[in-house]
């Protein structure tokens, strides 16, 4: 058996798009299988049919030799399939446990057997260098945990092929280094994986061979170990792409935002930051790096107005703006690019031009005397959107949740900057998105922080922290425990301080 | 034709027409079930809507407390809210209404303002129970709306009964000068209760419409009740907006109970139990999509089922058809997906 | 009284009192003579006053040979704003004769009537003073009395209850009635007595009703409509574990409601204060077409002329206290007992007994 | 009255009408645990009502006693079918729920009433002999003091219903069907990819509403009334809504808060015998069980939040 999966040329439409157009894809038994195609390029979808979550129009799908007909996910389960979604499929308030048994629960006289359960899923996760706690809930836990249990419902499944659809963009580095970790370890123990990323370092460090597709068309097969990284991308995009932030040496001037001993409570009511100091001038982008949980989102969320400060200061041009209504921070000159652009950064019932001023709708032109000036606002949108290239199936007047992520993203983006805020705080502002996408949106800040205002990154991803910063404050439980320049920066030591050791003992380490 | 029903554009009101349509198809086939002849039902139905002038001002006095309730579930719905407390708001506007058109005497331009002003108060101040304790202890606004309608009742009829000269079933008359009625509108629809009250509903589309697209005001009432994070996160004040929502829906209800007391009674009357107006302006509501335009015209349409409903009665259809077919239509236009598909059919068939 | 409910099979059939003597052929020369009959949201099988009249105007069709439809019919209101519009309807349409029954018509009853002054009406428990309307009161007090007697012979407990639907002036006249009825055969009774706030709602009454005999009551006289459902349902509920407890049926003979029992035809309903509203209806009809309607006047039905009182039959009642029945009944039609209809006068009633 | 007469009054009295709110609320959580907000309760429950009614002056003269029984499974049954409608338009065609649950309320109120006119002549059933009576529980009303209170001259159906929400605590928390139709609310799409039916789970949660409703109709008709008329359910299925929130969605919790709103009706009808309450307008009293709850609900306020996917309809591969 040469192939464990054959998916032969796939077709899936969708109303109005092809979503997979004749698309071939082979994996061989115990490889890693790397599925790399910008956003939007068909590969959820792929994915999809092989899962048995769309039914494709045309093409055969081969499992170890035998033509299959998978119709539903129960039968790609029976066929030893598995997926770990893009966005996790979890029930938030089930434990896990709950999570990883559901559709195949052990009984017991018709009642789960929960501590069973719970015993074969601790043995497992050991098996496999899982950690997880069975009786744990959902959304107390962190995404890399949560990650740990969707892997774990494919293997109590017994699953042989294992997909994972973009695993690595909501994890901290430590978590993707892991991962990798795991996916070794799952092929050692004879697994096959298909590994959707766009990444292109994390597929030259496990993947074996990869398949390219390109809006919904087929491209090529490579051999990972001889392609280079460079022309992994140009075959993605299908141009020449640079990886090399394009900027020019910071020229900081005044200070812009001033932070002292802040302390903020987490929903739970626990002290996520605690005690953090920080100064950021115009003219300069200062990164923050740091495991995810240390405090990053409360701090964000502090600085923009969306929690309360439980003690400390924060100024802003001199201001003291730590009891500030949101509304009159925004006006003070901060502009907020939300961590999570479904949850605070649009409205995705509105229409794109609705959403374009959200922040300023109350504001001339947009309103006069309370009336809203539709002219003026289109008029404004159709700017916005031409100058961030925002694309959409209707422009300015596209329902927002009818856009793809990386143009919300961008249309965010574009309505945050445009208000040439002093400060412009941008939570993981690429997260999800693709090289094209995320070359764009460093620009914009680089170009932002050359128009001398302040831009406050924070980011899990040290790659991103480390080529757009000026300088990189790392967090840790709610302190910042040490600064350095990012051209100096090396990515050892900054995971040193990630993991909690002061700038002073790295040094000492050193 | 069959172009013109296919066209996308033209889907926000044919999918209602067509549920209106199919409505009427069902009530047919329940009464051809129960050996009743549909077609002298349905001639029963528009004579009582239009068989004579009188009977056409009755049918707008029927429709206008219905589009104004309508317009308050709309209100709610389209800013995030679910008022099903509309029914003790409209309670608590038409006895506001009729009490400030009791107590007082003032010249009419003066007085009649003030009635209505009285019941939009006395319904947004019903509606700001459920809404300021939505904002502020996150307690479900259904909950205590459904609550809040049998507390409206009982102590209503309470205050009915110590206005002065009331008796245990009703109030004195209104003051002509606090009242909606009309000698002309009378007269020309042949002694129908005919008031101006349509004007008022009229106006509240109007505003309805005015408020949620045109300013911006509406704009940040939307944005709350679409999505209450973005809203926060753009320095809007999210808990503020959800309780003038519930106010202006409110509003809205306590204008709808003035139509009933000042416009249709001329008194407040103590009444043994809910008169269906908030649970029919859920229909009338949901029928106009939450619409302005389109809530006029279903309110005019249930109107005319619930004034025709007698006319049918004495054609020997037991009058509960009017309610059944308001059912189907209702019924019809929640499966506007499944309309969709079938026009989508007719629009493959056609090519 | 008032609204709504209970329904159940044969009830008495409808005596119009006087008229048996004048049969009248059928199919006689009614030239076109039409009725209209206009129920309020009850409907006309309220088993109370919307059935009663409907009953007797089919009775007084029946016996002309109408048809429904053509020389009489009637509309059901949905609601009270439907008042105006259904007595309009009939005007619209030239009918002779327009009848409505309860007090809430009286202000519909005052303005459609000017508007058709070739039509008469005619309203029952209402009085509107117009030339072309026509008013029939009931004195319930004075059936209410009886009902009061039975139950003051019946209770072992020296404590009977009285269960009002809404706190109606109307619905006093009951309420008074029956206390004076009571106390006057045995001023040591307790009455205790409670509104439910509504026509329509049983559970309500069976509430009322078994809180009353928890505390000892053994017979409730309720006039409460559908609420007067769940008082009949709990008694049923009581004395089918065993305890000895009646209610008093209103508007119509509700024996059967009461019925627990089908084969010994045994029913919790101790007897029922009749209102004759069938033969209200009749006689108003007769003499419309006769043309000797009584227009703006008031035509009071009381004792004397049977228009209220209790049933021909009443298994539940002893002789010996259909006697005292009998006995008081005269009284109160010779005037020698003026029987209270509000609080009021009920007061001063009760201070006169001692 | 002295306290404990108060107590023995006040309990039997809160059993019966909690009992109708607590099984359609119970209805309510099958539906809303499955991801469909049911506000057709109120509809449904007049379907199981008036067939309850129906069936039980149909048979009741050959089958007697048993009638009522017969009666309310006819009602459960006829709920069950109503319900289809409700599943059908909201799970297949993705209608809205709210539209749909509305819908059905009217046609319940309308359907019901023209079924009588059919039916009976009239706008009401006939009337039955044979309600459910109120009855000692067979041992438990031996117990000394507590079954003097808690189990003489109550409706059995109060106490059936009450272990069939235990039941049905036990089916939703500890079986395999429970989680499924939990994980179907909370997150369907994560239902559908491990391979669980969210389809055919979210018909037998609104089946089950249905069912739960009509059985919920046919206590409160037989228990409470004596035919079937417009007025028998009055506003109960909204109650039971609001039970079903007030509860949690779980369903000790219904339990609890049906209890509660009989009681404090309950308390609202006895206090007017309590002499100097009675000097209060008697609507105070009327109003008192609502306002009751609504302070209730601030007292106990946090967060109250149903299934997260209810009212959503379910679309496969969406994400
Ligand atoms: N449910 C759907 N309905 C309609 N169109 C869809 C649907 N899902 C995907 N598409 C279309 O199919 C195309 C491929 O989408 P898909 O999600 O497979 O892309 P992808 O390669 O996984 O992108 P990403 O990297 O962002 O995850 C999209 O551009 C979109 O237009
Ligand atoms: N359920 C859907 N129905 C209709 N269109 C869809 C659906 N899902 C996605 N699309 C379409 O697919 C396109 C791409 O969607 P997708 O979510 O894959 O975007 P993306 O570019 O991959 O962004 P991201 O990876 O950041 O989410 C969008 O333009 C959208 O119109
Ligand atoms: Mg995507
Ligand atoms: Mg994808």
């Amino acid at each position: 058996m040469e192939y464990i999966i054959e998916m032969l040329n796939i077709r899936k439409e969708f109303p109005g798009i092809v979503a997979n157009d004749n698309i071939t894809l082979q994996v061989k038994p115990g490889e890693i299988h790397a599925l790399l195609g910008e956003n939007g390029a068909g590969k959820s979808t792929l994915m999809s049919v092989l899962f048995g979550l769309y039914k494709p129009e045309a093409g055969e799908i081969r499992v170890r030799g035998k033509r299959v007909n998978i119709t539903d996910p129960n039968v790609a389960n029976a066929l030893g399939i598995g997926m770990v979604h893009q966005h996790f499929k979890l029930v938030h308030n089930f434990t896990v446990t709950e999570n990883i048994i559901l559709g195949q629960e052990p009984t017991e006289r018709g009642r789960i057997n929960i501590k069973k359960a719970a015993k074969d899923i601790k043995k497992l996760s050991e098996t496999y260098g899982l950690e997880v706690d069975p009786y744990a809930i959902i959304e107390d836990i962190t995404v890399g945990m949560q990650q740990r249990v969707e892997i774990l419902k494919m293997l109590y499944r017994n699953a042989e092929i294992l997909i994972f659809d973009e695993p690595t963009a909501a994890l901290t580095p430590q978590e993707i280094a892991e991962l990798m970790e795991i996916m070794r370890r799952l092929v050692e123990e004879g697994k096959s994986i298909i590994l959707i990323t766009h990444k292109l370092k994390e597929i030259k460090e496990v993947a074996d061979r990869c398949t390219i597709i390109r809006r919904g068309k087929y491209i090529d097969t490579v051999d990972v170990a001889t392609t280079s990284e460079e022309k992994l991308a140009s075959l993605m995009v299908g141009r020449e792409v640079s990886f090399k932030v394009e900027k020019d040496k910071a020229k900081p001037r005044e200070n812009v935002l001033r932070i002292s001993d802040l302390v903020v409570r987490d929903s739970r009511g626990l002290k996520a930051v605690d005690g953090l100091n920080l100064e950021i001038n115009a003219g300069e982008i200062l990164g923050i790096a740091g495991v995810d949980g240390n405090g990053q989102t409360e701090l964000l969320e502090a600085i923009s107005g969306l929690r309360k400060v439980e003690e400390g200061k924060i100024e802003l041009l001199g201001k003291d703006i730590t009891n500030m209504h949101v509304r009159n921070r925004t006006e003070t000159g901060i502009g907020h690019i939300p961590q999570d652009r479904h949850k605070h950064g649009l409205v995705l019932d509105f229409k794109l031009s609705e959403n374009l001023i959200l922040q300023t709708y109350y504001k001339e032109p947009y309103s006069k005397n309370g009336l809203l000036n539709d002219a003026a606002i289109n008029e404004k949108a159709q700017e916005l959107i031409d100058e961030f290239d925002v694309r959409s199936g209707q422009g300015i007047n596209t329902m927002t949740r009818a856009m793809s992520g990386g143009n919300q993203q961008k249309a965010i983006i574009a309505r945050e900057v445009d208000r040439s805020p002093a400060l412009l705080i941008a939570g993981q502002p690429t997260r999800g998105l693709d090289v094209g996408a995320i070359e764009f949106i460093h620009k914009k800040l680089i170009e932002e922080r050359d128009k001398g205002r302040a831009v406050l990154l924070v980011s899990l991803e040290l790659d991103e922290i480390m080529n757009v910063s000026d300088r990189i404050a790392v967090i840790f439980e709610g302190k910042i425990v040490g600064i350095v320049e990012a051209e100096k920066a090396t990515e050892r030591q900054l995971g040193l301080m990630m993991a909690g050791s002061t700038h002073d003992k790295e040094e000492g380490d050193m | 034709m069959l172009k013109f029903i296919t066209d996308e554009k033209n889907q926000r009101f044919i999918v209602p027409l067509v549920s209106v349509f199919l409505g009427f198809i069902a009530g047919a086939i329940i009464m051809m079930i129960t050996g009743i002849n549909p077609i002298e039902g349905y001639r029963a139905l528009i004579k009582g809507v239009v068989g004579n002038p009188r009977r056409f001002g009755e049918w707008i006095v029927a429709s206008t407390p219905l589009i104004l309730s309508g317009l308050a579930i709309a209100f709610g719905l389209r800013t995030g809210v679910f008022n099903i407390g509309v029914e003790g708001q409209l309670i608590a506007g038409s006895f506001a209404a009729a009490a400030v058109g009791i107590l007082i005497e003032l010249p009419r331009f003066i007085h009649l303002p003030m009635v209505m002003l009285a019941a939009a108060i006395a319904g947004a101040l019903w509606g700001l129970i459920p809404g300021f304790l939505k904002a502020k202890f996150k307690v479900h606004e259904v909950v205590v709306g459904i609550m809040l309608n049998y507390t409206a009742l009982h102590l209503v009829n309470y205050a009915i009964k110590i206005l002065p000269g009331s008796t245990n079933t009703k109030t004195v008359d209104i003051f002509e000068s606090a009242n909606l009625s009309s000698k002309f509108l009378s007269s020309i629809t042949k002694h129908s209760r005919l008031h101006w009250g349509f004007i008022i509903a009229f106006l509240g589309a109007l505003i309805f419409w005015y408020i949620i697209e045109r300013t911006t005001f509406g704009y940040e009432l939307r944005s709350v009740g679409f999505n209450p994070h973005a809203s926060e996160y753009a320095g809007m004040k999210v808990e503020r907006n959800i309780v003038y929502s519930m106010m202006i829906s409110g509003a809205f209800a306590g204008l709808a109970g003035a139509m009933i007391s000042v416009g249709t009674f001329n008194y407040a009357r103590v009444i043994g139990g809910f008169e269906g107006y908030g649970l029919d302006g859920i229909a009338v509501a949901l029928l106009g999509n939450n619409g302005g335009l389109g809530i006029l015209i279903s309110g005019f349409l249930f109107g005319a089922l619930k004034a025709g409903s007698s006319a049918m009665a004495l054609a020997k259809v037991p009058k509960e058809i009017a309610e059944i077919i308001m059912a189907f239509i209702v019924l019809f236009a929640a499966m506007n997906y499944g309309i969709k598909r079938l026009i989508l059919y007719l629009r493959k068939e056609e090519k | 009284p008032e609204k709504e409910e209970p329904k159940a099979p044969e009830q008495e059939e409808p005596k119009a009192t006087e008229e048996e003597k004048q049969e009248e052929p059928k199919k006689e020369a009614t030239e076109d003579f039409k009725v209209g009959f206009v129920t309020d949201t009850g409907g006309i099988d309220d088993r109370s006053f919307n059935q009663g009249t409907w009953e007797g105007i089919v009775k007084y069709a029946e016996e002309k040979g109408w048809t429904e439809g053509t020389e009489y019919q009637y509309i059901q209101s949905n609601e009270e704003a439907d008042y105006i519009p259904n007595l309009s309807a009939f005007g619209d349409d030239n009918y002779n004769l327009v009848i409505a029954a309860g007090f809430l018509f009286e202000k519909a009853m005052k303005e459609v009537p000017p508007q058709y002054p070739n039509t008469n009406f005619a309203i029952i428990d209402a009085i509107v003073e117009q030339p072309n309307v026509a008013s029939v009161t009931f004195a319930e007090e004075q059936g209410s009395f009886l009902v009061g007697v039975a139950a003051a012979k019946t209770t072992k407990t020296k404590k009977v209850g009285f269960v009002g639907g809404m706190d109606f002036p109307l619905i006093r006249h009951f309420h008074a009635g029956f206390a004076a009825g009571v106390h006057s055969v045995d001023p040591s009774i307790e009455i205790v007595d409670q509104y439910a706030g509504a026509f329509d709602n049983p559970g309500t009454g069976q509430q009322i009703a078994s809180t009353m005999y928890e505390q000892g009551v053994d017979v409730i006289y309720h006039a409460a409509g559908g609420t007067g459902n769940g008082v009949i349902n709990e008694a049923k509920n009581r004395v089918s574990n065993g305890e000895n407890v009646w209610v008093i049926g209103v508007d119509k003979n509700q024996y059967a409601d009461g019925i627990y029992d089908k084969e010994n035809n045994k029913s919790v309903v101790l007897t029922s204060m009749m209102k004759r509203v069938d033969v209200a209806a009749y006689n108003i009809i007769e003499a419309a077409q006769k043309g000797e309607f009584p227009g703006g006047k008031v035509t009071a039905l009381t004792l004397a002329d049977d228009g209220v009182g209790i049933p021909k039959e009443n298994p539940n009642l002893s002789d010996d206290i259909i006697k005292t029945i009998n006995e008081y009944k005269e009284k109160i039609v010779k005037g020698e007992i003026t029987v209270p209809n509000n609080m009021e006068d009920l007061k001063a009633f009760e201070e006169n007994l001692k | 009255m002295d306290f404990m007469q108060f107590i023995s009054i006040i309990i039997p009295l809160m059993l019966t009408s909690a009992a109708p709110i607590i099984s359609s609320s119970i209805g309510g959580l099958f539906s809303e645990r499955s991801g469909v907000f049911n506000i057709g309760l109120e509809g449904l429950m007049m379907v199981g009502a008036f067939t309850a009614a129906t069936v039980t002056v149909l048979v009741e003269s050959s089958l007697g006693p048993i009638s009522p029984w017969i009666g309310m499974l006819a009602g459960i049954i006829t709920g069950g079918l109503f319900s289809v409608i409700h599943a059908y338009v909201s799970i297949n065609l993705r209608a809205d729920q709210v539209i749909s649950g509305t819908a059905i309320n009217l046609l319940g109120a309308g359907l019901t009433i023209y079924l009588c006119e059919i039916i009976f002549n009239q706008q009401r059933t006939v009337a039955f002999m044979n309600g459910i009576k109120k009855d000692d529980i067979p041992v438990l009303s031996d117990i000394p003091l507590l079954g003097n209170l808690l189990f003489k001259k109550v409706h059995i159906t109060s106490y059936m219903i009450i272990l069939i929400a235990i039941l049905v605590w036990y089916i939703v928390y500890k079986t395999p069907f429970g989680l499924r139709l939990r994980a179907v609310g909370e997150h369907p799409g994560a239902a559908d990819s491990m391979g669980i039916n969210v389809y055919k789970m979210r018909y037998i949660g609104v089946i089950l509403s249905g069912m739960f409703a009509g059985l919920g109709g046919g206590i409160m008709v037989l228990t409470q009334d004596i035919q079937y008329t417009y007025a028998t359910i009055h506003g109960t299925g909204f109650i039971a809504l609001a039970a079903l929130i007030f509860g949690k969605w779980h369903p000790l919790g219904v339990v609890g808060a049906g209890i509660f709103f009989g009681f404090s009706q309950a308390l609202g009808i006895i206090a007017y015998q309590i002499p100097f309450l009675a000097e209060l307008p008697q609507e105070f009293f009327w109003a008192f069980p609502y306002v009751l709850t609504v302070i209730a609900l601030v007292a106990f306020s946090g967060k109250s939040v149903g299934p997260r996917a209810a009212g959503k309809p379910y679309e496969k591969g969406e994400r």
